[in-house]
């Protein structure tokens, strides 16, 4: 029971969610947003969870004077203050919740955003080493498009822009076009066999 | 250790500290690299070259998010700048619900500029004759559709609260008909909905300008023409800018002109790395074979 | 130079340099920035979720007596019965629900935007070559897809005829790959120009 | 238009000059044909509440305005204007109607605030449909891949030896676990970014679920931090079960799962910081990424742990491939559980897959064949 109970709903979820799928009436459209509402409900439950873990993470961290814990403080109280500023002040367009949002949640974002450019850099020094055929016309393909698409590029070749663009339009589009066939056939048959209870490694051990 | 392993192993720091110096200096010392202008964006330029100033507006639609703001800012900044420059009326709308803040800011920093310029009535811009910024709605393709019949229904005031029918351009702005161009200048899917019901349905030229990441899936409705034109990433921004320099409608190049020069910079230098990194490592396994 | 008095300008300012300080190497000021990033997002979805989600959509209803809502409810209760070993199983009735619904949507979901449009977008046709140029393009197309499906074939061991066509396919995939790494160095570029004309513009009032 | 301005000329000139005027009026009238052949129909696969009214262009079509659509109930006494599309459209969509009420159209052509009706519409009414005929292909694909998959597993089950080829980054996963053992240091595992609701996060979970179990073999600790709250719950209890399984369920420890933030850079942040702190022999990056990818497989570079990555997000698998030590590409993230863990019936599904792609490229080629042959089979493929 403690398995067949949760495949059962599993399968019937799935199949009902597909059946959904094909049918436009009205019945259909409001029995597929009542059932958003209810998963919308459980992700926010589960938060719940999430957060317990975060909490008792960082509370034994701080308990047992582990490596770093006063950083652990840090999280726990600009998290309890930032819950408490939202839950009981609003979290309107001009609020207190929303100002602390644009200058530290937004400017923190922007930058771990900004990284990548450094990151690019340095993975693409270390990587882009002509070791082999795949990895030279890797290289090649990168190179070419960089300098494609920027202004100084034409003067390297006059053809070199309009080069860049159909590498980008043809055997690009081509790669990723065979990719994602084959990622929808894997994604399918994954689909499947959890609906179909094959695959149930969510439930532990396969007994 | 040899020369050639070294340059297989210069250390990330030094990339990174020569990366940041690449970004800063051209932002202090500006420099012209002449831009090549790709065709869809001289498209929308030619597009809004070409109308006749002070008969029909242009739709200018902000929907861009702060983090895509060094993308998607100076493309509106230079393109409220022309149409100034050509006395053609801008009106704003936003459906993001980021979008007001930026889009305020493009517009009252624009008008400010021309306005500081400006000698006479005829060379300045209006709020509320040249120029009006109707604000933020919800339910973005209802509103579009709705527009087509009439603009007023759907924004009866503007951004500030002032009833549309005190506004004297919006007097004479009733639905699509008296839009010359719509420009969606978007961080994400949003041109999707313009082609598929201002254009298709009520023939409304459309034209995007797009963060670089979106850029190529539009590619395909511009050789379609549902698209008049686009700007694509800091690139396409810079683009226009040079295009309104050209003609004389301005004087001063926009950020994304000067971000430009840093970005063929950074592409350059990691050229350059990349370049280095192969030297290093074909002379390396050379000495590894004899 | 023009400072900015504007307290929250500074603060972002800081932190922004407390991030970019993580390149040099890991240090105090990341570690701080780091777990006040954590603290600050998760306090920033409590309130969000609260407020954009248990409240309208459960809370609301439930109160107005829409009594169908105690579904969900009891459903997100169960995730806690894991903290009672009796009964600990029943986390799994949530649990699945969740993975088959996700499963049952993606399905069609992925016969029709992924397979069917891709395949349509594929197949060449005499209208490919209205411009003989794009239907030879669309040719190299065709030839891409098929020699990168190949290349995942799984069941059989690349000899024969499969050796040539998956490494064509490998090919093709590792063009793809370096494209749309460069390409993309372009966009990433901005937004650290973005950060540091912020820096160097609002909080330094260096430049416009 | 030019040649109709002749046409109006030479007509024009047969009349003596005082009717000339009148006649010129009534010319122009009459040129303008109104568009013909009104049809309305219910608009199929849909939940009711919309018809579509499509029509033949007028003649005079390339100097007309717009078409106004009209629309009478059986209760109307006059016809009421509802829009108008551009001149060149042949099809106007009223999604404003009552179910169940009848309802005649009438299509305008406009010229100089000018109408030129057509002539009314048959009568319709709108409904909803029990079945989305135009999505009949989909359905066609479910039942024949279902089918595949049915008749693999049962060979499986039965017995079959199911071939399966090398995947260089599967193979290197024993390795991995074997090095971050022998080193003492913990491994990492991140099951990507995406919710439960992408299917990548599932294949992320099952595989997942078999890195634990060589994982429970040895005194290695594991590190799963996670994104979202439902994945964080599933991949607790998928790594508590496989400890279980494998009949070490004390090594299990609570801390091994981690809940970080939803925040997509709020994570990447953290996760660098527990990579340099640390200091995990391996890490795994499986399952959906977004920009985030190179923030953290850059930091695990620099770390020198080994690094095996697995995405069908195709924008980030160029920077797994240049920053990571093995990369499954695409599907073969979802042949990995089947691969690592020899499961018959999992490998039975895997070539199901196969022939799912076999069955591609028989369509690829017999369409193209066929659409040069003037036999267009395209339009089987087009979905609404």
């Amino acid at each position: 029971m403690k398995r067949t109970i949760p495949l059962a709903i599993c399968l019937i979820m799935g199949v009902v969610m597909m059946i959904q799928f094909f049918i436009p009436h009205p019945i259909s459209l409001e029995f597929n947003s009542t059932i958003l509402n209810w998963i919308i409900v459980l992700f926010a439950f589960a938060l719940v969870l999430a957060i317990g873990n975060l909490i008792r993470h960082h509370s034994i961290k701080i308990r047992k004077r582990k490596h770093d814990w006063p950083y652990s403080i840090v999280t726990l109280t600009s998290m309890a203050a930032m819950a408490i500023i939202g839950l009981f002040w609003g979290i309107e367009a001009d609020s207190l919740f929303q100002r602390i949002y644009l200058n530290i949640f937004a400017p923190l974002s922007a930058t771990m955003f900004a990284l990548l450019a450094y990151y690019m850099a340095s993975a693409a020094y270390r990587a882009f080493r002509a070791r082999s055929l795949e990895a030279t016309l890797l290289l090649a393909a990168a190179f070419i498009v960089m300098v494609g698409f920027m202004p100084f590029g034409q003067y390297i070749s006059p053809r070199l822009p309009a080069f860049a663009e159909w590498i980008m339009r043809y055997p690009n589009m081509a790669a990723q076009r065979g990719i994602i066939i084959g990622v929808a056939f894997g994604a399918i048959a994954t689909a499947l066999k959890i609906i179909l209870g094959i695959e149930r490694s969510w439930l532990g051990g396969k007994e | 250790m040899k020369w050639y392993d070294r340059i297989t192993q210069i250390d990330r720091r030094i990339i990174y500290l020569l990366l940041t110096l690449f970004i800063i200096l051209p932002l202090f010392i500006p420099f012209k690299i002449p831009q090549n202008v790709m065709p869809q964006t001289q498209q929308l330029f030619d597009f809004v070259d070409s109308i006749p100033p002070g008969d029909e507006v242009v739709l200018l639609a902000l929907d861009y998010t702060p983090q895509t703001a060094p993308e998607c800012h100076p493309m509106a900044i230079a393109l409220l700048k022309h149409c100034f420059a050509r006395k053609v009326p801008v009106i704003g709308v936003s459906f993001d619900p980021q979008g007001p803040g930026l889009a305020v800011e493009a517009i009252t920093s624009v008008i400010r500029e021309v306005n500081e310029n400006a000698r006479t009535r005829e060379d300045s811009v209006i709020y509320g004759t040249d120029c009006v910024y109707l604000g933020w709605k919800s339910g973005r393709v209802a509103a579009l559709l709705q527009m087509g019949e009439s603009v007023p229904q759907v924004f009866p005031v503007d951004y500030y609260g002032t009833p549309i029918d005190s506004l004297p351009l919006m007097l004479r702005v009733g639905n699509y008909k008296d839009v010359a161009i719509a420009i969606n200048i978007a961080s994400a899917a949003y041109p999707d909905d313009w082609i598929r019901y201002p254009q298709s349905r009520y023939g409304v030229k459309v034209g995007a300008g797009l963060t670089a990441v979106m850029a190529p899936k539009y590619y395909p409705f511009v050789q379609t023409g549902q698209l008049s034109g686009m700007m694509s990433g800091m690139k396409g921004a810079a683009e226009y800018e040079h295009l309104i320099v050209k003609h004389g409608y301005t004087d001063d190049s926009g950020t994304a002109e000067t971000g430009m020069n840093s970005q063929s910079m950074i592409h350059i230098l990691i050229i350059v790395f990349i370049v280095l990194g192969n030297i290093g490592y074909f002379f390396s396994r050379r000495g590894v074979k004899q | 130079m023009n400072l900015t008095p504007d307290p929250w300008i500074w603060i972002a300012a800081f932190l922004t340099l407390m991030i970019f300080s993580f390149l040099y190497k890991d240090n105090p000021f990341y570690k701080f920035a780091e777990h006040l990033f954590v603290g600050v997002a998760n306090g920033y979805y409590i309130a969000l979720y609260w407020h954009n989600t248990l409240r309208p959509n459960l809370y609301d209803p439930l109160s107005a007596g829409n009594f169908i809502y105690f579904v969900p409810l009891l459903l997100g209760l169960m995730y806690f019965t894991r903290f009672i070993p009796r009964i600990g199983w029943l986390v799994r009735i949530p649990i699945g629900f969740m993975i088959g619904w996700g499963a049952g949507i993606s399905i069609p979901a992925y016969f029709q935007a992924d397979l069917l449009k891709q395949l349509q977008g594929t197949i060449v046709t005499p209208n490919s070559f209205l411009n003989p140029l794009e239907g030879i393009w669309a040719v190299i197309i065709l030839i891409g897809v098929v020699c990168t499906l190949i290349y995942f074939y799984f069941s059989k061991e690349h000899t024969g005829i499969l050796k040539p066509t998956a490494r064509l396919g490998i090919i093709f995939i590792m063009i793809g790959f370096g494209a749309s790494f460069g390409y993309t160095v372009m966009a990433r570029v901005s937004l650290l120009i973005g950060r540091i004309q912020f820096l160097l513009g609002p909080w330094l009032g260096l430049i416009e | 238009m030019k040649s109709r301005d002749v046409l109006h000329l030479s007509v024009l000139t047969h009349f003596p000059f005082w009717l000339q005027s009148s006649v010129t009026f009534l010319l122009i009238a009459a040129l303008i044909a109104p568009p013909t052949n009104v049809r309305a129909i219910d608009r199929p696969n849909d939940a009711g509440t919309a018809i579509i009214i499509t029509w033949d262009l007028s003649p005079d079509d390339p100097v007309i305005e717009k078409y106004v659509v009209f629309r009478m109930t059986a209760d109307d006494t006059i016809y009421q204007n509802i829009g108008f599309t551009k001149n060149g459209n042949t099809s106007f969509e009223d999604d404003d109607v009552e179910d169940g009420i009848e309802y005649t159209y009438m299509i305008s052509a406009v010229r100089n605030s000018e109408m030129f009706n057509s002539e009314p519409s048959a009568v319709v009414k709108s409904g909803p449909q029990i079945f989305h005929l135009g999505r009949t292909n989909i359905l066609i694909c479910i039942i024949i891949f279902t089918m595949l998959l049915t008749i693999f597993v049962i060979q499986a089950r039965k017995g079959r030896n199911l071939f399966i080829r090398r995947i260089p980054g599967l193979e290197a996963v024993d390795e991995a676990v074997g090095r971050a053992t022998e080193m003492g240091k913990p491994i990492m595992y991140i099951p990507g970014l995406g919710n439960i609701d992408w299917t990548a996060t599932i294949a992320s979970m099952n595989i997942l679920g078999e890195v634990s179990r060589k994982i429970a073999q040895y005194d290695t600790p594991l590190i799963v931090p996670n994104r979202w709250s439902v994945v964080y719950t599933v991949a607790k209890e998928v790594v508590k079960e496989a400890f279980v399984s494998e009949g070490r369920p004390d090594k299990f420890k609570e801390d091994y799962v981690r809940y970080l933030t939803e925040a997509q850079f709020g994570y990447a942040a953290a996760v660098n910081g527990i990579m340099l702190r640390e200091k995990p022999a391996t890490n795994f990056f499986i399952g959906r990424f977004w920009a985030e990818s190179l923030i953290m497989a850059e930091t695990g570079a620099q770390t020198g742990a080994i690094q095996i990555a697995g995405t069908d997000s195709v924008l980030q698998l160029p920077f797994f491939v240049t920053a990571c030590d093995y990369t499954l590409i695409g599907e073969e993230l979802y042949a990995a559980s089947a691969y690592l863990s020899r499961e018959p019936l999992l490998l039975g599904s895997l070539k199901a897959q196969d022939y799912g792609k076999l069955i591609v490229l028989a369509i690829l080629f017999v369409v193209t064949l066929l659409s040069f042959l003037r036999i267009d089979l395209l339009s089987l493929l087009e979905i609404q």
